[in-house]
C-alpha cells in the first residue's frame, strides 16, 4: 500500500514546501512507530508518518476545530466523515474553509479494533498485506452505514485501489492548484462506483435502525432508557463529536440544565445532545467509539439525523452553503401554512 | 383512560404561549368565558420560538403528557419569521420522541391568533382529548434506578 | 406615600389645560395630555373619579370587568406628576379666550382632609347613619360617612352632609375613631382659580330616569330595574356580591326581561326621540353575563331592531342569541301587572298574530343616555351651546370642538356613544389642546420621580404573593384562600395575602407598603393577564423602590376561572400550579437596566383618505414633522365619493379645504402614488422605505399610523353588475350628486341594505350603511318629494342621533320594508306596460304578504371590506387583523387606537367602518396619542433584551443570522456576536439557536424558564 | 304560498286625504298592539291596519276597524308619534264611503242627521230634564252655558247628572243657562266613526247657535264634548272658553263657593274617562273635588290616570253592541268591587252608561254603585 501513502504524502509535501499551506493535519505513525495518532505537521521531514490506513481512531475535524489555529492554512487528510464534520462546523464558524485544503482519502470504513495495517475495500480487506473477504462485523457499526465513501467535499479525492495504486480525482478549483505542487504525476481517476457501498448502508441502516423502529413505543423506550441507565457522565460522546464545538457546554453541571454530581444524569442529557446535534449528525461514529459503557449512540444520533435530514432535505456536510436545518428559515417556509413542516 | 388508583386520568399539558398571538388568544378564550379543559398550565414566552427545544424535552421526560406550543399564524409572526424556526424545531422534536419512543402526538404545535379565542378553546381540548386516549407520559410511571451521586467533576 | 406629600405642596394653580369631568373619556385626555408633556387639572364633581364606568360591571363585546381595566387608569392619574386631580369640585365659571382661560370652581366641603384621611374605614364602624349607597343604585346602603366605592381614587372618604348627625344633632362618634384626625366638621366650600390653556369638557351623561314614564312601572313595581341597576346586581362589588338577585325579596330570577329603548327613540313627551346607541349591546352583554350567572336563567331582550353595529357586535349578538334560553322578541312592549309574588308580566306583540301576556321574574329597562344633570346650567357657566338634545353643540366639521374656541369636549357628551368611541375622541380633544398649545408644550410638566432602586443582588429571594379575588371573577371559582394558603408554604415565599381587588389604589398602594415593609425582592400577582396589567403592577414594584422585573404574573383569570367556571376544584388546583410556576420563576428572577432611545419626533401616516390627513394635519399642527404616504395618486381616499351628510356637510368642500391645509403645511410631506415596501426599526426608530414612481425613499420616524381605510363591497348580488340600473349607494350618491338624469328621472328606487355583510362570511354590520340610505333618500326626496323610495333592511342602524333622521325619512313618505335574511329580496328585471322596470319582491312581516314593488332603480347598501391592503402591511407592520381583516387594536375597550406593538395606532376604517365624523374624531384620537410618543425627546426600550456571554459564546453565529432585527453582530476581534439591545425586540430566537446557551433573553433566562418547568413536572 | 301585492298609491293617498297620513311614522315596533285594551279580550292587530293603511290597501270589511275606542292609549305610547286614533278615522269613512258600517253606528248617523242627537230621541225633548229645575235659558249676557250631552239629555239614568249639575251650579250662584232643543250633539264620536261631514255639519250648527246667543263660555259634563268644543271647534271658528264639570268644581271649592255640608262615608274609586285624562290631561281636579269631600275615602286602581283601562265607550263603541266577555267596563267594575269600593265614580256620561250595564251584569248588583262625582257633589252640599 505504500503507493498510495506515497502519492498523498507526496502531495502533502509539495504543498508544505510551496507555502500553500502553513501546516497538515493527518493521521500517522507516531513516535514509537506503532500507534497512528492524528499529528499537525509543519515540517516537511515528518510527511513520511503519515499512512492511509483504514484504523483511524479519531475525528480530525474535531481536532482541527479544536486545536487548530483557524487562520492558519492547514491541509487535512480526511475521510468523507472528516470532511462533512469540518464542512458542519464551518457553517458553524469554527473553521474558515478558505484556509482548509482537503485531501480526501475514499473511505469503505474503520475496524472496530486495530489488527495491524488494514485497508478496507468496497467489497474486501486487506490485513497486514493480506486480502481476503470482507468481515463487515469487524466494521465499526457507523461505517456500516456509511453511504458516503468517496469525500466528495474535499478539495482532491484519493482512491486507493487494492493494488495499491492511488487514483486522484480533482474536485475544486484548489484543488488543481495542491496537485500542481505535486512531484510525482497524478492521474485523473474515473468516478468510484458506490453503488455497492450504498447497498451496503442501506442495508445496515434498516437492520440498525430498523431494530429499533420496529420497536413498539414503550419497549423502544424501555430500550433507550435502559441503555441510558448505563451511562456514567463521562461526557466522551461529547468530546470526540466534531459538532460539539462549543467553548462551554450547557451540559456542563453549573449551567443550570443538568443537575451536577448524578449519574446517570437525567434523560435529558442525552435528549439535548440529540437536538444539538440531530440536525448535523456526520456519523462518524466518534461518540460511540468514545463511549466506555457502549451506549449505541451513533446509532441514535445518526437515525435522528436521517429522519430531520428526510423532513428538510438536508445531508449533513454535503454543502456548505445550506445551513442545519432546524436553526434556519428559507423562502419555502414562507409559503406553508401548517403547523406541520413538508 | 382511568389510572391504577382509580381516580380519572387528567393529563398534565404545559403549554408555550407566544405573547402576541396565542397568549392573547387565550385571553380572548378567557374573555369569552369559552370553557376548555383545565389540564394545561401556560408559560409565557415573547415568541413561539421561545419554546426551547431543552424546555420541552425537559417536561416530557418530566413526565409531563403534552406540550402545547402556540404561535402565530404564518406571516402573522409579531418578530417576521419566529414561527417558522419553531415549526422547524417541533417536526424535529417529533421525530426524536418517535425515536426516543414517546408518542409524538404528545407534542402539538398550533397556530391561534390573538382574536382565535376559540380556536384555542377548541385546540386545548382536543389535545386533552388526544392525550387521554394516549393514556399517561410512560415516563411518568417508569421507575429509573435511582441516580448515583458521584464525585463532582473538577 | 410621596403623593400625599405631593398634595400639600402648594398648588400654583397654572396648567395647560383643564378636563372637566373624569370618566374614562376624562381620564384618557387628561392622561394622553400629561403623558404628552401638559399639566392638566382633572376635575370631577363627585368625590373619586370614574363616571359612569366604574359603575359597570363588565363591557361589550368583549365583557372585559370594568372596574379591571379601569382602575389601571385611575392609578396612573392618581400617580401621575401632570395631572392634578381636584375632585368634589364644582366648576364655577370659565373666563378669557383661548390660550388664556381663567376656571372659578368650588371645592365642595368632604369634611374629611384629603391629606389626613388614610382610606381605612375604623370611622365608618362608628357612624350610626346608614344611607343609600349611590354607586350601588341605592340597592344597599352606605354610612353617612363613606368611600365613594371600594377603589375610588382617591382613597378618601366623605361625609354626606344631609345625612351626616354632626349637622342635626353635633354626633361626633367618628371623630375619635379617626387617629390622624382627618375628619373636620367645620370646613367650608372653597373657592379655586385655576388658569389653563384650554379646557375639555367630558361631563358625560346620565341614564334616562323611567319615572318619566310611568308606564315602564319603575319606582311602582319592586321587581323592574334600570339596566344601570342590573349593573350593579351582576357586580361581584355590588349589592348582592354579584349574585343575581332581584329587588323583592333577594330571591334568584330565573325568567328575565330587559325592555329596550326606554327612554331612547320615541318622540312621546318625557322621551327622547335619538337612539342611545350602548343599550342594545350593553342588553346583550347583561343576557350573556346572566346566563354565566346562573345557566338556568332564561332571557328574553324585548327590542324594535338590534343595533349590533360597532366592531365585533355582530358576532357578541349572535353569540348571545345562541345560548339557550336566551330569546330576542322584536316587540316593544306593555307593562301588565305586578303579581302578588313580586313577579311581573309583560305584553308583546308576538308573530305578528296575537299580543301575549308573559310573567317575568325581574324585568331589566335598558335605560337610554340622557344629558348630564344640570347640563343647561354647566352651559351657561362654559358659555357653550346646546345642541337640540341637549347635548354639546359641536363644530360641523369636527365633534371635538365646542361653539366657544378653546373648550373641547369628547366622551358621551357629544352624543351617546360606547367606550371605545369616548376614547377615541378624549385622546383627539386632547391633540386639539396640542394643537392650540403647540408651544406650551413641556414648559410646565415634570417627570415622575420613584424612589431610588434598592439593590436585591445578593439577596435570597423573598417572594410576595398577592392573590386578587377579582371581585367575583376569580374569587367565584377559584378558592381563593386555599390558594393564599398554598401559596405561603412555597419555597422562598416571604408573604401571601388575598385582596378583592387587586389592581384598585388602596390594594396597589398596600402591595407598596407590603414590598417596602418586609424586604420583599420578587412579587407574584395572581391575577388577570400581563397583557393589560402587567405595567400597572410593574409600576407599584418602582414606588416600592424594586426594580421593575422582579415582577411575574400569574394568570389565573383568563387562563383558569374564567374558562374552567364549571370545575372548580380543578381550577383551584390550576390556580396552584400556575401560582407555584411563578413563584418559581419569581425566585430566578433579576434586576434588569432599560435603555434610553431617542425619539425621531417624525410621524409616518399611511393612507391619504379623510383621517390619515386629518391626523397627519393635527400632528403638523401640533409642531411634529409627518410624512404622509397615499398609494393612489390623489389624496382624498373613500370621501372623494363621498358628497353630502346626513348633518349636511359638504364633503366636497370639506375636503378640497383639508387637501390644502395639507398640501400648505411646511411640515406635511406628502408622497402620493407611494407604496410602503419595507419597514424596520421600534417605537421612536423607525426606517420606513416608501416606493413611489420616481424613487425609492428611506423614512426615518418615530411612529407609525394605520389609515388605509377600507373598499366598498362589489356585489354579485341582486343584478348588480347585469343591469345598468342597479348601483352601490356610493355610486347612487355620486350620481345625485352630479345631477344624473337616470337619477333624476327614477320615479321608484328601492334600497336594499346589508349587501355582502351581517352574513357568514362577514358576520358584521357596516355600520355606515343605514344612515347612508336615508341620507340619499332624503336627498332624492328633497329634489322630488313625489318619487316613491322603499328601503328594505333588517335592522335599521341609526343610531345616536341619526335616529332623527330615520323618523324624518319615514317623514317624508320614504317606505321601509324589514327582510328577514333567510327571506331576502328577490329583484327581476320586467316589462311592465311597456315600461322596463325592475321588479323587487320582499315580504312585509308584518302585513305577512309579499310586497312587489317596480323600481326604476335599485341601490344597494354594499358592506364596507377592509382594504385590500390589509394584508400587506399587516405582514410588514406586524399588525394583526382580526377575523374580519380589519386592524386589531390593542384593546378594544380601553386602546382603540392603538395596537399591541408600541408606536403604532390605527385611525379611519382601517380599523372598522365608519362615518366621516367618527372617523374625523378617531384621527384625532391617532394623533393624540401618537403624540405622547413624539413629544419625548428619548423613550426607555424594555429591558427584556438578549444577552450574549462572551465567555460562552463561541462564535457560531448562528443567532446572527436568526435575529430578523439585525439586531446581533459578530465581533471579529473577540471572536463573538454582540447584541445591540436597541434593536432587539426580546423574542429570543437567537437564544433557541445559539448551541452553547450563551445567549439568553433577560427575563426568559433558562433558570427563569426552566424553574417554571420543574414547578410544574 | 304568500300573497303578493304591489303598494297601492290610490289607496294610500285616500287614507292620507281622509287624515290618517300619520302612518307614514309607524317603525312597526308593535307598542300599539300591547297597549291596546282590546289586546285583554281579543286579538287587534293595530300595527297591521297601520301597515295596510301605509302600503295603500286598507283593511275595511272586517268588524276590527270598528273595534278602536279611541281611548288613546296606543297613542299616548307610540313613540313615533302616529296619530292612530286618527288613522282610524280615517280608514272609517272609507269604509263609509263605500257603505260599510255597524248597525248601531247606521242607527246613530241616522238620528243624529234628523234630531241632533245619537240616541233616536226627539229633539224637542233635549231640555225635559230641566222640566221644573231652576234652569233658565241662556240668554245673550248669561255667563256660562252649560251643555249637559245627549246622554245626560235624554238618558234616564243619566238626567239625574244633568240635574245634579244644575242644582250644584243654583247652590253656588252661577249665572248659568242652557240652549235646550237648539243644542245639537257635540259631534265627537261621529267624528270618530269617520263621519267627517256629519260631524262639521253639527259643530257648524252649534257654533252658529252659540255665536247667535252670545255664548263665552261653555261648561259641559262629558269629557268628550269637552274635546270637540275645546279641540276641534277651534278650526271651524268656534272659539269659546270650555270648562268641564271637574274643573269648574275644583275652581268653585277653591274659591270657596261651594262648601260641603254632609259627609260623604265611602270607599270610592274613581276611573280616569279617557278623554278626561289622555286626551285632555284633567287627572287632578276630579281628585282634588273627591278629596275635598269630608268622609270619601279615596281609592286608586292599579292602572290609574294616563293608565287607566277605558270603559270602552269611545270612538262610537256607545253606540254598538260588545259582547259580554269583553266589555273593558266590566273588567274594570270587577276591579273596584275587588277593591272593595262602595262606589266607582268617574266624570263620563259614556263611562256611566258602560259601568251601569257591567253592574246589572254582576251576580249582586247592590255590591257598588256608580256614580257621576257632580251626583255625589250634589249629595254632600
Amino acid at each position: 500500500m505504500a503507493k498510495c501513502a506515497e502519492v498523498v504524502q507526496d502531495i502533502l509535501r509539495g504543498m508544505l514546501r510551496e507555502r500553500l499551506v502553513d501546516e497538515v493535519v493527518a493521521f500517522g505513525r507516531g513516535l514509537t512507530g506503532s500507534d497512528i495518532l492524528p499529528l499537525f505537521i509543519t515540517d516537511e521531514q515528518d510527511i513520511d508518518r503519515i499512512v492511509t490506513t483504514s484504523y483511524c481512531p479519531s475525528s480530525l475535524a474535531k481536532l482541527v476545530a479544536r486545536y487548530g489555529d483557524r487562520n492558519k492554512k492547514m491541509a487535512i487528510v480526511v475521510r468523507s466523515c472528516d470532511a462533512r464534520g469540518l464542512v458542519e462546523i464551518a457553517k458553524r464558524r469554527q473553521v474558515k474553509p478558505e484556509n482548509l485544503y482537503l485531501v480526501g482519502i475514499e473511505c469503505y470504513g474503520v475496524v472496530r479494533e486495530k489488527r495491524g495495517e488494514v485497508y478496507i475495500f468496497a467489497d474486501k480487506m486487506e490485513v497486514d498485506g493480506e486480502m481476503m473477504p470482507l468481515d463487515e462485523a469487524a466494521l465499526s457499526p457507523n461505517c456500516r452505514r456509511c453511504e458516503y465513501p468517496v469525500p466528495t467535499m474535499a478539495d482532491i479525492s484519493c482512491r486507493i485501489e487494492p493494488e495499491g495504486d492511488c487514483l486522484v480525482t480533482v474536485n475544486t478549483e484548489k484543488g488543481k492548484a495542491m496537485l500542481a505542487t505535486a512531484s510525482v504525476p497524478v492521474q485523473d481517476a474515473p468516478p468510484s462506483d458506490v453503488a455497492a457501498i450504498k447497498e451496503r448502508a442501506a442495508r445496515w441502516q434498516e437492520k440498525d435502525f430498523g431494530d429499533i423502529k420496529r420497536m413498539e413505543p414503550g419497549e423502544r423506550l424501555d430500550y433507550w432508557l435502559s441503555q441510558f441507565d448505563r451511562c456514567i457522565k463521562c461526557y466522551g460522546c461529547r468530546d470526540a463529536c466534531p459538532i460539539c464545538v462549543c467553548k462551554e457546554c450547557c451540559l456542563e453541571p453549573d449551567r443550570g440544565l443538568i443537575k451536577g454530581g448524578e449519574y446517570p444524569p437525567e434523560t435529558l442529557f442525552h435528549a439535548v445532545r440529540l437536538t444539538h446535534v440531530g440536525e448535523s449528525c456526520v456519523n462518524c461514529g466518534q461518540c460511540e467509539a468514545a463511549c466506555p459503557m457502549e451506549i449505541p449512540v451513533s446509532k441514535l444520533y445518526h437515525m435522528l439525523s436521517k429522519e430531520v435530514g428526510s423532513i428538510f432535505n438536508y445531508e449533513p456536510g454535503l454543502d456548505i452553503d445550506s445551513l442545519p436545518p432546524v436553526s434556519m428559515v428559507d423562502e419555502e417556509d414562507l409559503l406553508k401554512t401548517g403547523v406541520d413542516f413538508g | 383512560m382511568d389510572t391504577a388508583d382509580g381516580k380519572r386520568f387528567e393529563p398534565k399539558i404545559l403549554g408555550f404561549l407566544c405573547n402576541w398571538c396565542c397568549y392573547a388568544g387565550a385571553d380572548l378564550a378567557g374573555v369569552s368565558r369559552l370553557q376548555y379543559p383545565p389540564n394545561i398550565r401556560a408559560i409565557r414566552v415573547m415568541c413561539s420560538a421561545g419554546a426551547d427545544p431543552a424546555y420541552v424535552m425537559k417536561a416530557l421526560l418530566g413526565g409531563v403528557d403534552g406540550v402545547f406550543i402556540g404561535g402565530c399564524h404564518p406571516g402573522e409572526c409579531h418578530y417576521t419569521s419566529g414561527n417558522y424556526y419553531t415549526r422547524r424545531r417541533v417536526a424535529m422534536l417529533k421525530k426524536l420522541m418517535e425515536i426516543l419512543g414517546l408518542e409524538p402526538e404528545r407534542l402539538r404545535l398550533e397556530w391561534v391568533s390573538a382574536s382565535e379565542g376559540a380556536l384555542f378553546a377548541e385546540a386545548i381540548k382536543d389535545f386533552t382529548e388526544k392525550l387521554k386516549s394516549l393514556g399517561p407520559n410512560p415516563l411518568k410511571v417508569k421507575k429509573r434506578p435511582g441516580a448515583v451521586v458521584g464525585v463532582k467533576r473538577s | 406615600m410621596e403623593e400625599r406629600t405631593e398634595s400639600r405642596v402648594p398648588d400654583n394653580r397654572i396648567g395647560d389645560v383643564m378636563v372637566i369631568g373624569a370618566g374614562v373619556s376624562g381620564i384618557q385626555a387628561a392622561l394622553d395630555l400629561a403623558g404628552s408633556g401638559f399639566k392638566v387639572y382633572l376635575v370631577d364633581k363627585e368625590a373619586a373619579i370614574g363616571g359612569k364606568m366604574a359603575q359597570l360591571d363588565k363591557t361589550f363585546p368583549t365583557n372585559d370587568c370594568s372596574m379591571c381595566i379601569l382602575s389601571p387608569k385611575f392609578i396612573e392619574c392618581f400617580r401621575h406628576p401632570n395631572i392634578k386631580l381636584l375632585t368634589y369640585h364644582e366648576v364655577d365659571g370659565v373666563e378669557g379666550a383661548a390660550g388664556d382661560f381663567t376656571v372659578t370652581l368650588t371645592k365642595k366641603p368632604r369634611y374629611v382632609k384629603d391629606d389626613l384621611c388614610l382610606g381605612c374605614p375604623t370611622c365608618v364602624r362608628y357612624c350610626p347613619v346608614k344611607i343609600p349607597d349611590k354607586y350601588n343604585q341605592n340597592l344597599s346602603s352606605v354610612k353617612a360617612i363613606y368611600l365613594p366605592f371600594p377603589q375610588a381614587v382617591p382613597n378618601v372618604f366623605v361625609i354626606d352632609r344631609e345625612a351626616c348627625l354632626f349637622f342635626q344633632k353635633k354626633c361626633k362618634s367618628c371623630v375619635p375613631a379617626c387617629r390622624n384626625k382627618a375628619i373636620d366638621f367645620y370646613m367650608e366650600p372653597e373657592k379655586v382659580e385655576v388658569k389653563v390653556g384650554a379646557v375639555i369638557l367630558a361631563p358625560g351623561y346620565e341614564t334616562f330616569d323611567p319615572r318619566l314614564r310611568a308606564d315602564y312601572g319603575y319606582g311602582r313595581m319592586k321587581n323592574v330595574v334600570t339596566s344601570l341597576d342590573f349593573e350593579r346586581v351582576v357586580c361581584a362589588s355590588g349589592p348582592y356580591s354579584g349574585e343575581i338577585l332581584r329587588p323583592s325579596d333577594r330571591k334568584h330570577p330565573k325568567r328575565i326581561a330587559w325592555l329596550q329603548c326606554v327612554g331612547s327613540r320615541q318622540v312621546t313627551p318625557g322621551g327622547n326621540s335619538y337612539c342611545s346607541a350602548v343599550c342594545c349591546m350593553y342588553a346583550t352583554k347583561q343576557a350573556i353575563l346572566a346566563k354565566e350567572h346562573d345557566a338556568g336563567i332564561e332571557a328574553t331582550i324585548f327590542h324594535n331592531d338590534i343595533r349590533a353595529y360597532g366592531k365585533d357586535f355582530e358576532r357578541f349578538y349572535r353569540r348571545a342569541a345562541s345560548l339557550p334560553g336566551v330569546r330576542y322578541i322584536r316587540s316593544y312592549v306593555t307593562m301588565g301587572k305586578e303579581l302578588p309574588n313580586g313577579n311581573v308580566t309583560i305584553k308583546y306583540s308576538f308573530d305578528e298574530s296575537e299580543v301575549k301576556e308573559e310573567e317575568f321574574d325581574l324585568v331589566v329597562l335598558s335605560v337610554g343616555l340622557t344629558p348630564p344633570a344640570k347640563v343647561e346650567e354647566l352651559a351657561g357657566k362654559l358659555s357653550i351651546e346646546l345642541n337640540q338634545h341637549q347635548f354639546c353643540s359641536t363644530d360641523a366639521h369636527n365633534p371635538l370642538k365646542t361653539s366657544r374656541p378653546g373648550v373641547f369636549t369628547c366622551g358621551a357628551f357629544q352624543r351617546p356613544m360606547d367606550i371605545p368611541e369616548s376614547v377615541m375622541s378624549a385622546s383627539g380633544a386632547a391633540a386639539l389642546c396640542g394643537e392650540l398649545l403647540a408651544e406650551r408644550r413641556g414648559q410646565l410638566a415634570r417627570e415622575r420621580e420613584y424612589p431610588p432602586e434598592r439593590d436585591v443582588s445578593g439577596q435570597e429571594p423573598k417572594v410576595g404573593v398577592f392573590a386578587c379575588r377579582c371581585g367575583t371573577n376569580i374569587g367565584s371559582v377559584v378558592d381563593v384562600p386555599s390558594l393564599v394558603q398554598y401559596a405561603s408554604k412555597l419555597g422562598n415565599v416571604a408573604h401571601v395575602e388575598e385582596s378583592l381587588y387587586a389592581c384598585s389604589a388602596d390594594t396597589a398602594k398596600h402591595i407598596a407598603e407590603t414590598i417596602r415593609d418586609k424586604g420583599i425582592n420578587a412579587v407574584v400577582v395572581a391575577a388577570c393577564t400581563p397583557r393589560t396589567h402587567e405595567s400597572l403592577f410593574q409600576d407599584t414594584l418602582r414606588e416600592a423602590g424594586i426594580n421593575k422585573y422582579l415582577f411575574v404574573m400569574a394568570n389565573v383569570r383568563e387562563h383558569c376561572s374564567w374558562v374552567h367556571a364549571r370545575e372548580k376544584e380543578m381550577a383551584t388546583q390550576k390556580a396552584k400550579d400556575i401560582a407555584r410556576m411563578a413563584v418559581a420563576r419569581a425566585a430566578h428572577l433579576q434586576p434588569l437596566e432599560e435603555l434610553e432611545v431617542p425619539v425621531s419626533k417624525r410621524a409616518l401616516v399611511i393612507g391619504g383618505g379623510l383621517s390619515g390627513m386629518t391626523c397627519a394635519l393635527s400632528l403638523a399642527n401640533q409642531g411634529f414633522e409627518v410624512h404622509l404616504v397615499e398609494k393612489d395618486s390623489r389624496l382624498g381616499g373613500m370621501a372623494r365619493k363621498l358628497h353630502f351628510t346626513l348633518e349636511g356637510i359638504d364633503v366636497q368642500a370639506y375636503l378640497r379645504d383639508l387637501i390644502q391645509k395639507v398640501g400648505q403645511h411646511p411640515l406635511v410631506r406628502v408622497s402620493t402614488g407611494a407604496t410602503v415596501i419595507g419597514t424596520s426599526g421600534y417605537v421612536g426608530n423607525f426606517t420606513t422605505r416608501v416606493m413611489s414612481e420616481v424613487e425609492v425613499e428611506e423614512v426615518q420616524h418615530g411612529v407609525t399610523i394605520i389609515a388605509t381605510g377600507a373598499e366598498e363591497y362589489r356585489p354579485s348580488e341582486y343584478l348588480y353588475g347585469q343591469d345598468d340600473r342597479v348601483l352601490t349607494l356610493l355610486e347612487l350618491e355620486e350620481r345625485i350628486a352630479g345631477g344624473d338624469a337616470s337619477v333624476a328621472g327614477a320615479q321608484s328606487l328601492v334600497m336594499v341594505q346589508c349587501v355582502g355583510c351581517r352574513d357568514e362570511n362577514r358576520p358584521y354590520c357596516s355600520r355606515v350603511c343605514c344612515g347612508q340610505a336615508i341620507k340619499c333618500a332624503l336627498k332624492l326626496k328633497e329634489v322630488n318629494p313625489q318619487r316613491d323610495i322603499y328601503i328594505l333592511y333588517r335592522d335599521m342602524m341609526t343610531y345616536g342621533f341619526k335616529e332623527d333622521y330615520y323618523r324624518e325619512a319615514a317623514d317624508r313618505e320614504v317606505k321601509f320594508i324589514r327582510y328577514e335574511p333567510e327571506d331576502k329580496p328577490q329583484v327581476e328585471a320586467v316589462e311592465e306596460n311597456g315600461r322596463s322596470v325592475l321588479r323587487v319582491t320582499v315580504t312585509d312581516p308584518v302585513l305577512g304578504k309579499r310586497l312587489a314593488i317596480d323600481a326604476d332603480m335599485l341601490a344597494l347598501a354594499a358592506a364596507v371590506v377592509p382594504s385590500s391592503a390589509n394584508n400587506d402591511i399587516s405582514r410588514l407592520f406586524k399588525l394583526p387583523l382580526n377575523q374580519d381583516n380589519f386592524f386589531l387594536e390593542a384593546h378594544a375597550k380601553l386602546r382603540p387606537v392603538d395596537f399591541a406593538a408600541d408606536g403604532i395606532f390605527l385611525c379611519g376604517t382601517a380599523h372598522y367602518p365608519k362615518d366621516i365624523s367618527e372617523a374625523i374624531s378617531q384621527a384625532y384620537g391617532a394623533a393624540g396619542r401618537a403624540a405622547t410618543i413624539l413629544s419625548k425627546d428619548t423613550i426607555k426600550a424594555s429591558g427584556v433584551v438578549a444577552e450574549i456571554d462572551k465567555e460562552k459564546c463561541n462564535g457560531c453565529q448562528l443567532c446572527v443570522q436568526a435575529c430578523y432585527f439585525g439586531a446581533i453582530s459578530f465581533n471579529e476581534q473577540l471572536g463573538v456576536s454582540e447584541v445591540n439591545p436597541v434593536l432587539c425586540k426580546g423574542c429570543g430566537n437567537c437564544a433557541v439557536v445559539c448551541p452553547s446557551r450563551a445567549c439568553q433573553v433577560e427575563g426568559f433566562r433558562d433558570g427563569q424558564v426552566l424553574a417554571q418547568v420543574e414547578a410544574y413536572v | 304560498m304568500v300573497e303578493v301585492v304591489s303598494p297601492f298609491q290610490e289607496g294610500i293617498e285616500a287614507v292620507k286625504e281622509a287624515g290618517g297620513g300619520s302612518f307614514k311614522l309607524c317603525y312597526q315596533c308593535g307598542m300599539c298592539n300591547t297597549a291596546c285594551p282590546w289586546n285583554t279580550v281579543t286579538t287587534f292587530m293595530i300595527r297591521r291596519m297601520v301597515r295596510q293603511a301605509n302600503f295603500g290597501f286598507p283593511e275595511i270589511e272586517g268588524e276590527d276597524v270598528w273595534l278602536c275606542a279611541t281611548c288613546r292609549n296606543c297613542v299616548r305610547r307610540c313613540p313615533r308619534g302616529v296619530e292612530i286614533i286618527d288613522v282610524f278615522r280615517s280608514l272609517r269613512r272609507i269604509a263609509l264611503e263605500w257603505g260599510i258600517l255597524p248597525e248601531g253606528i247606521r242607527r246613530a248617523r241616522a238620528s243624529l242627521a234628523a234630531e241632533g242627537n245619537p240616541w233616536g230621541e226627539e229633539r224637542r225633548k233635549r231640555a225635559d230634564w230641566a222640566e221644573g229645575l231652576p234652569v233658565k235659558t241662556f240668554t245673550q249676557g248669561t255667563e256660562v252655558l252649560y251643555f249637559p250631552c245627549c246622554v245626560n239629555s235624554y238618558d234616564p239614568r243619566l238626567k239625574k247628572v244633568a240635574v245634579a249639575t244644575a242644582d250644584i251650579l243654583n247652590k253656588a250662584g252661577v249665572d248659568f243657562g242652557i240652549l235646550g232643543a237648539s243644542d245639537s250633539c257635540c259631534g265627537e264620536s261621529i267624528r270618530k266613526i269617520g263621519d267627517e261631514e256629519q260631524f262639521q255639519r253639527l259643530a257648524r250648527e252649534n257654533i252658529d247657535n252659540f255665536t247667535r246667543s252670545g255664548v263665552k263660555k261653555i261648561l259641559v259634563s262629558s269629557p268628550h264634548c269637552y274635546q270637540s268644543f275645546k279641540n276641534e271647534y277651534g278650526q271651524l271658528g268656534g272659539d269659546f272658553e270650555v270648562v268641564h264639570i271637574s274643573q269648574f268644581l275644583a275652581r268653585l271649592l277653591s274659591e270657596g263657593k261651594l262648601k260641603f255640608t254632609r259627609p260623604y262615608n265611602k270607599k270610592i274609586v274613581y276611573h280616569d274617562p279617557c278623554y278626561l285624562g289622555r286626551h285632555n290631561g284633567i287627572y287632578h281636579e276630579p281628585r282634588q273635588v273627591l278629596k275635598s269631600i269630608p268622609g270619601v275615602e279615596l281609592m286608586e286602581f292599579v292602572d290609574c290616570r294616563e293608565e287607566s283601562l277605558c270603559c270602552g265607550g269611545g270612538g262610537g263603541r256607545i253606540w254598538t253592541e260588545t259582547p259580554k266577555g269583553q266589555r273593558f267596563s266590566d273588567i274594570k267594575l270587577e276591579q273596584a268591587v275587588q277593591m272593595g269600593a262602595a262606589e266607582l265614580v268617574t266624570f263620563c256620561p259614556y263611562c256611566i252608561l258602560n259601568f251601569e250595564a257591567s253592574r246589572l251584569g254582576l251576580e249582586n248588583s247592590d255590591v257598588i254603585g256608580i256614580k257621576d262625582i257632580a251626583e255625589i257633589v250634589q249629595e254632600s252640599i
